[in-house]
């Protein structure tokens, strides 16, 4: 979205899109390894994500806002990271879960592995943690969130 | 050995209402979600997460450096007054490796390394170094 | 009096034409604004059931409970960018989640609601051969989802819509015969049994209790219409991605969304109209509407509940149930209801 | 009866066959035919002068155990997918990681990394430095480049 | 065959790619899958989207830090794993555990099981369109892992279990909890199991679907519950006993009827056997130190192997299989684990055959995969 001109009408206008985006963030059902696991839990009744209006897991990436990146991205996986993000339509989102996907994590040493999902796809917000708990990754939901609305300088 | 005997036939749709209705009476449950940000559960004593480092008894002895599975924990040189630390070495942590495998906290001899319960470590740039003062710190003082 | 009437006497100091014009234009906005409310209304009880059912709280946190979850939904869904895939068939592309959209509220626009106390009825379409209009416009919606699979050039959508159309194809009959047994049944009673006003007022005694056999393949008929689980074989998300709507986003994924919910509101609304004695209620004949909301809401919890707990059925025992047991099922149905309405004559 | 070098007892309590690698099939099917049904494992060691393919062969029925060893020098061990379908897959892992390549296979094409990688991970002498990135053609397949190119 | 080839040219076959994000190939696995109508044709699954080189990085680290990444390799069963290592890292380095860790070892590995099957039992039923019992499970589950986090600090990549014991005692707090859990979990896995079973439609989408017969199943090297249910009475804990296993008295579940169902229910039945191991276990726990003092502190970076070692334990998956070589230095020489979840997927080559789209999800579920096992 652009930014408004500065008038009332748009500034509001723009809160009220950017509280509605905040408020329903359809993750893509894209689990890549362990940290697919955590997702799943946030998902799950322990720590009910719903909460956040964002249980909708959509399958297709042509219907969903945000990208939670879980689990280590391989070198093998990363143009198919790529194409996903480029399916999902704008405004979109994506957080980095797991040391894995922010610099390589225990893998960094190796040789398939990328050292950072940031280097093919733009990241919002990082968590790490290996695996990040559930309230960990609602953190990083959270502050995403924040992050829609102008909130934090995190 | 024993073998595991097939479930004996419902009739057709009785048994599908059945298993509506084994589904269908969890309405009555109270849910079992913990709300977040307001509610919390009461953390394990146990529970791991962000490392701290307690600088006054840090030896600079780099077990830790050499402990750490994946490259997270580098030396580094701060000046800073501590007789039992001559070479005035500190670790740093890449929080944006680390595993929270703990190994650095078993191997340190003076128990300086440790891991916390922090757990709301999340940012929007990737930038997780923590350098040796700033493992000393709390999340919001860092983030500072 | 009815809505219209009402309307119209309303504007009646402009000429009769303009008034009756005007009238019919407000009352298709009253329509589009309660399809609204009812899918809004769908989907936040669904998301909730859903919740509750899995021991979860579900959305609580936009509002007093969640109410405004779905404002927050819709307004995201409107600032998205609704994506055109490349090798789209364009037409049928931009038209088929209208087509779903426009079915829907013409569905709903045929269904007779009955008498709210002030108001008086509130049904919208007077014609006396309303089920077969009814069931002329319920048939439009999988148009739209066909179109769609076959236009956005995706495997899983045109895998998706060819589902969609042997389901469609074999599920059609057997609901078909089950009406008309009831036609047959609401004949001995009113002079014409095809309009739907007339068949629902007929039922003294639901139409379920002498039919139940019609009652379970209707309603088998009507999940398979409304194509949820475990009939979500265009969906079925966990095989073809998404189905027919894999390539749709923004507003126009919105659509098929509110369609999906907006046709178990609508099925179930036909069971409870058809079967259950709709409008009808123990008391008084004014709160008619709150009868057949009452009645809807119950098949509707009853609908989820099956969504939420079984599996998906295959596609080949699909056909094979439509085929080979429903249909034969509806036609003894129909030879029972030819018995009843002669011999007994209820 | 097939030649066996040396038959030893490893530090696990297993029986250990070493075998030239001429003789590997025929000591496999012979196995094969004594109730050794199931190979477990095939596992390919660097000893930097040469290489070392390791069998673990198991025997359902009586329950027995055991390991069968070759070396090669020149990368080429015959194929075992002709006696056991397990084979397959495991021989193209090794072929993908350590470079040993087995004669008659049907289909020895890298299991896990794309076929245009260069080198053969597993190996002592695998340059780590040399950072390879994969991309990703037109019909969904891989291959792997030197250069970083798009979307990296 | 060449009638068969030209057969083939003459029908159209769709291609699908399924895959690598697919919502039911449980991660990142791609089938290639040839359709003809509905029928898939031939499938063939494409692997190695998964592969973090964990073999080649344990070359690079210490005995004591590889554990972290057999952690990673079956990240829903880590304990299980953990045992995997340390059976043959112990026997290479000549540590062997006290006998109070060997319990610890085998309640932790057995609720480790029990959390394994219940992502398996969830994803399988949303695989098949059940979107209620995953929930179920994962109430359970959290329930495992709230066990863990009390023991080790740690949910789901644990690293609890140290070269020569486990890092830390187990205390009365945590026997409490174990006990209370033991107590409540067989109703709900009732529960859970009664609300698959009891639906006809579950039951038509598995009976009779799939079915692998014993003798492709050894062909294809297939182990752990898959083997089972296919009639062949096999489990590494009997066979091979590991760890304290022997003193322990627990059934194998057996089926002979080969199909999905058959899986399904071996998978079941092992999670009633593994609350009945952690409930004798719980009790039979000696006293004693939990670690062996020549592998703590900064002694654990000194150690030194030599020889070669290969280990077998029962993973949720199947046989899970270490091979260790060391040359006498503090590092392994060389790394190789044998990845039930790997044989366990070449099978659907066979399995896949002539069968639905819809059955194809199904059979993929009942493999149980999870790819940081079988791509490493």
């Amino acid at each position: 979205m652009k930014t408004g001109d500065g008038g009332v009408v748009t500034t509001t206008l723009e809160q009220a899109m950017e509280w509605g985006r905040s408020n329903s963030l359809w993750p893509l059902t894209f689990g890549l390894a362990c940290c697919a696991i955590e997702m799943m839990a946030i998902q799950a009744a322990d720590m009910d994500i719903a909460r956040f209006g964002s249980e909708v897991f959509r399958n297709s990436p042509r219907q969903s806002d945000l990208m939670i990146v879980a689990g280590t991205v391989t070198k093998k996986m990363a143009p198919r990271v790529r194409r996903l993000y480029e399916e999902m339509p704008y405004p979109k989102y994506v957080i980095a879960m797991g040391v894995c996907v922010i610099q390589g994590g225990p893998y960094n040493q190796g040789y398939s592995v990328v050292l950072g999902v940031d280097k093919v796809v733009p990241v919002d917000v990082y968590v790490p943690g290996c695996p990040p708990t559930p309230e960990a990754l609602t953190h990083g939901i959270m502050l995403l969130q924040k992050k829609i609305r102008n909130e934090t300088d995190r | 050995m024993i073998e595991v005997k097939e479930p004996k036939k419902e009739l057709p749709l009785v048994g599908t209402l059945k298993a509506m209705w084994i589904v269908g009476k969890h309405i009555f449950q109270k849910p079992v979600t913990t709300q977040y940000p307001e509610e919390r559960k009461p953390m394990p004593d146990r529970f791991r997460f962000r490392i701290f480092l307690s600088l006054d008894d840090c030896v600079g002895c780099t077990l830790c450096e050499q402990v750490c599975p994946n490259l997270s924990i580098h030396m580094n040189k701060v000046e800073r007054e501590n007789p039992r630390n001559k070479r005035k070495i500190y670790p740093d942590v890449n929080f944006g490796t680390c595993t929270v495998c703990r190994n650095c906290e078993e191997i340190c001899p003076t128990d300086a390394i440790y891991l916390t319960h922090v757990f709301e470590t999340s940012r929007t740039r990737n930038s997780f170094t923590y350098s040796p003062d700033e493992l000393s710190l709390s999340e919001d003082e860092v983030i500072k | 009096m009815d809505v219209l009437t009402r309307l119209a006497h309303f504007f009646a100091p402009l000429t009769h034409y303009v008034a009756y014009i005007l009238a019919y234009l407000f009352e298709s906005i009253f329509l589009v604004i309660f399809v609204t409310i009812v899918l809004v209304f769908m989907i936040y009880l669904f998301r909730k059931y859903m919740a509750r059912v899995q021991l979860r709280i579900g959305p609580n946190r936009v509002g007093k409970f969640g109410l405004l979850q779905l404002m927050a939904d819709g307004l995201k869904l409107a600032g998205k960018e609704s994506i055109l895939p490349k090798g789209r068939d364009d037409l049928p592309f931009r038209i088929a989640p209208l087509i779903v959209f426009i079915g829907l509220v013409m569905s709903f626009a045929i269904l007779p609601y009955g008498d709210f106390y002030w108001i008086g009825s509130l049904t919208i379409t007077h014609s006396n051969v309303s089920v077969i209009l009814l069931f002329a416009a319920i048939a439009i919606m999988p148009i739209g989802e066909i179109l769609a699979g076959v236009s956005s050039r995706n495997k899983y959508a045109i895998l998706g819509a060819l589902r969609g159309v042997a389901k469609d194809v074999s599920f059609e009959v057997p609901m078909m015969i089950s009406v008309i047994a009831l036609v047959m049944m609401a004949s001995a009673r009113t002079s014409e049994p095809l309009n739907l006003s007339d068949l629902v007022s007929s039922q003294i005694i639901p139409f379920g209790i002498p039919e139940v056999i019609g009652l379970l393949v209707f309603f088998i008929s009507m999940i398979a219409r409304a194509s949820y689980s475990p009939f979500d074989m265009g969906e079925s998300d966990s095989e073809l991605v998404s189905g027919h709507s894999t390539e749709y986003s923004g507003m126009r994924f919105g659509m098929f969304y509110m369609g999906l919910f907006g046709s178990i509101f609508l099925s179930s609304m036909m069971v409870s109209l058809l079967y259950l004695g709709g409008y009808n209620g123990p008391f008084s004949s004014d709160a008619g509407f709150v009868y057949l909301l009452i009645k809807t809401v119950v098949l509707v919890l009853i609908a989820f509940t099956v969504w939420l707990s079984v599996p998906r059925i295959r596609i080949d025992r699909f056909v094979n149930m439509g085929w080979k047991y429903l249909l034969p099922i509806s036609i003894i149905n129909l030879i029972i209801a030819g018995i009843i309405t002669l011999g007994v004559g209820l | 009866m097939v030649e066996v070098l040396e038959e030893t007892t490893g530090k696990d309590g297993r029986k250990v066959l070493k075998v030239a690698k001429e003789n590997l099939l025929a000591l496999l099917s012979d196995l094969k035919d004594n109730g050794f049904t199931h190979l477990s494992l095939i596992t390919g060691i660097d000893r930097k002068s040469k290489l070392e393919v390791v069998y673990h062969l198991h025997n359902l029925t009586k329950n027995e155990y055991v390991v069968v060893k070759t070396e090669t020098l020149d990368e080429r061990v015959p194929s075992a997918t002709g006696l056991f379908k397990s084979a397959d897959w495991d021989e193209r892992e090794q072929y993908d990681l350590m470079g040993i390549v087995f004669e008659g296979h049907p289909n020895l094409k890298r299991l896990f990394l794309p076929d245009s990688w260069v080198g053969h991970p597993l190996r002592k002498n695998y340059d780590l430095s040399k950072v390879q990135y994969i991309n990703m053609d037109e019909n969904g397949d891989d291959y792997a480049t030197f250069d970083p190119g798009d979307g990296w | 065959m060449i009638q068969e080839e030209q057969k083939n040219e003459h029908r159209e076959w769709t291609e699908l790619n399924m895959g690598p994000q697919h919502p039911s190939t449980h991660g990142v696995l791609r089938l290639k899958v040839k359709l003809d109508g509905e029928t898939v044709k031939e499938v063939e699954p494409i692997i190695g989207y998964l592969h973090r080189n964990a073999e080649k990085i344990c070359e690079l680290d210490y005995y004591c830090d590889s554990l972290i990444y057999f952690d990673r390799m079956d990240y829903v069963a880590a304990m299980n794993m953990e045992v995997g290592y340390l059976e043959a890292a112990e026997k290479l380095l000549n540590i062997p555990p006290p006998e109070r860790a060997q319990w610890i070892r085998v309640i932790m590995a057995e609720l480790g099981r029990i959390a394994a099957h219940l992502v398996w039992a969830g994803a399988f039923g949303l695989d098949l369109g059940m979107l209620s019992p995953f929930f179920y499970c994962f109430v359970q589950r959290e329930k495992i892992l709230r066990i863990f986090t009390e023991i080790c600090g740690s949910r789901q990549e644990t690293n609890y279990m140290s070269i020569g014991g486990v890092y830390q005692d187990i205390n009365e707090n945590i026997i409490y909890m174990i006990e209370e859990f033991t107590k409540e979990f067989p109703d709900k896995l009732e529960e859970i199991f009664n609300a698959f079973v009891k639906n006809d439609i579950f039951m038509s989408r598995n009976k009779g679907i799939g079915i692998l017969e014993p003798d492709v199943a050894i062909q294809y090297a297939v182990t752990g519950p898959m083997l089972r249910a296919s009639g062949i009475e096999y489990d590494v804990r009997k066979a091979e006993p590991y760890l304290v296993y022997d003193k322990l008295n627990f059934d194998i579940p057996v089926s002979y009827k080969k199909d999905n169902l058959a899986r399904f229910l071996v998978r079941f039945e092992e999670m009633r056997q593994s609350v009945r191991i952690v409930k004798q276990a719980i009790k039979k726990i000696p006293d004693g130190p939990y670690f062996n003092p020549k592998a703590k502190k900064s002694l654990m970076i000194r150690l030194r192997g030599e020889g070669e070692v290969y280990a077998r334990t029962e993973s949720p998956k199947g046989e899970f299989g270490v091979y260790l070589v060391g040359d006498g230095g503090v590092k392994p020489y060389r790394v190789r684990v044998r990845s039930p979840s790997l044989r366990n997927l070449s099978v659907i080559r066979h399995l896949g055959k002539d069968v639905l789209i819809a059955d194809l999800i199904a059979i993929s579920g009942t493999i149980d995969l999870v790819f940081g096992e079988v791509d490493r």
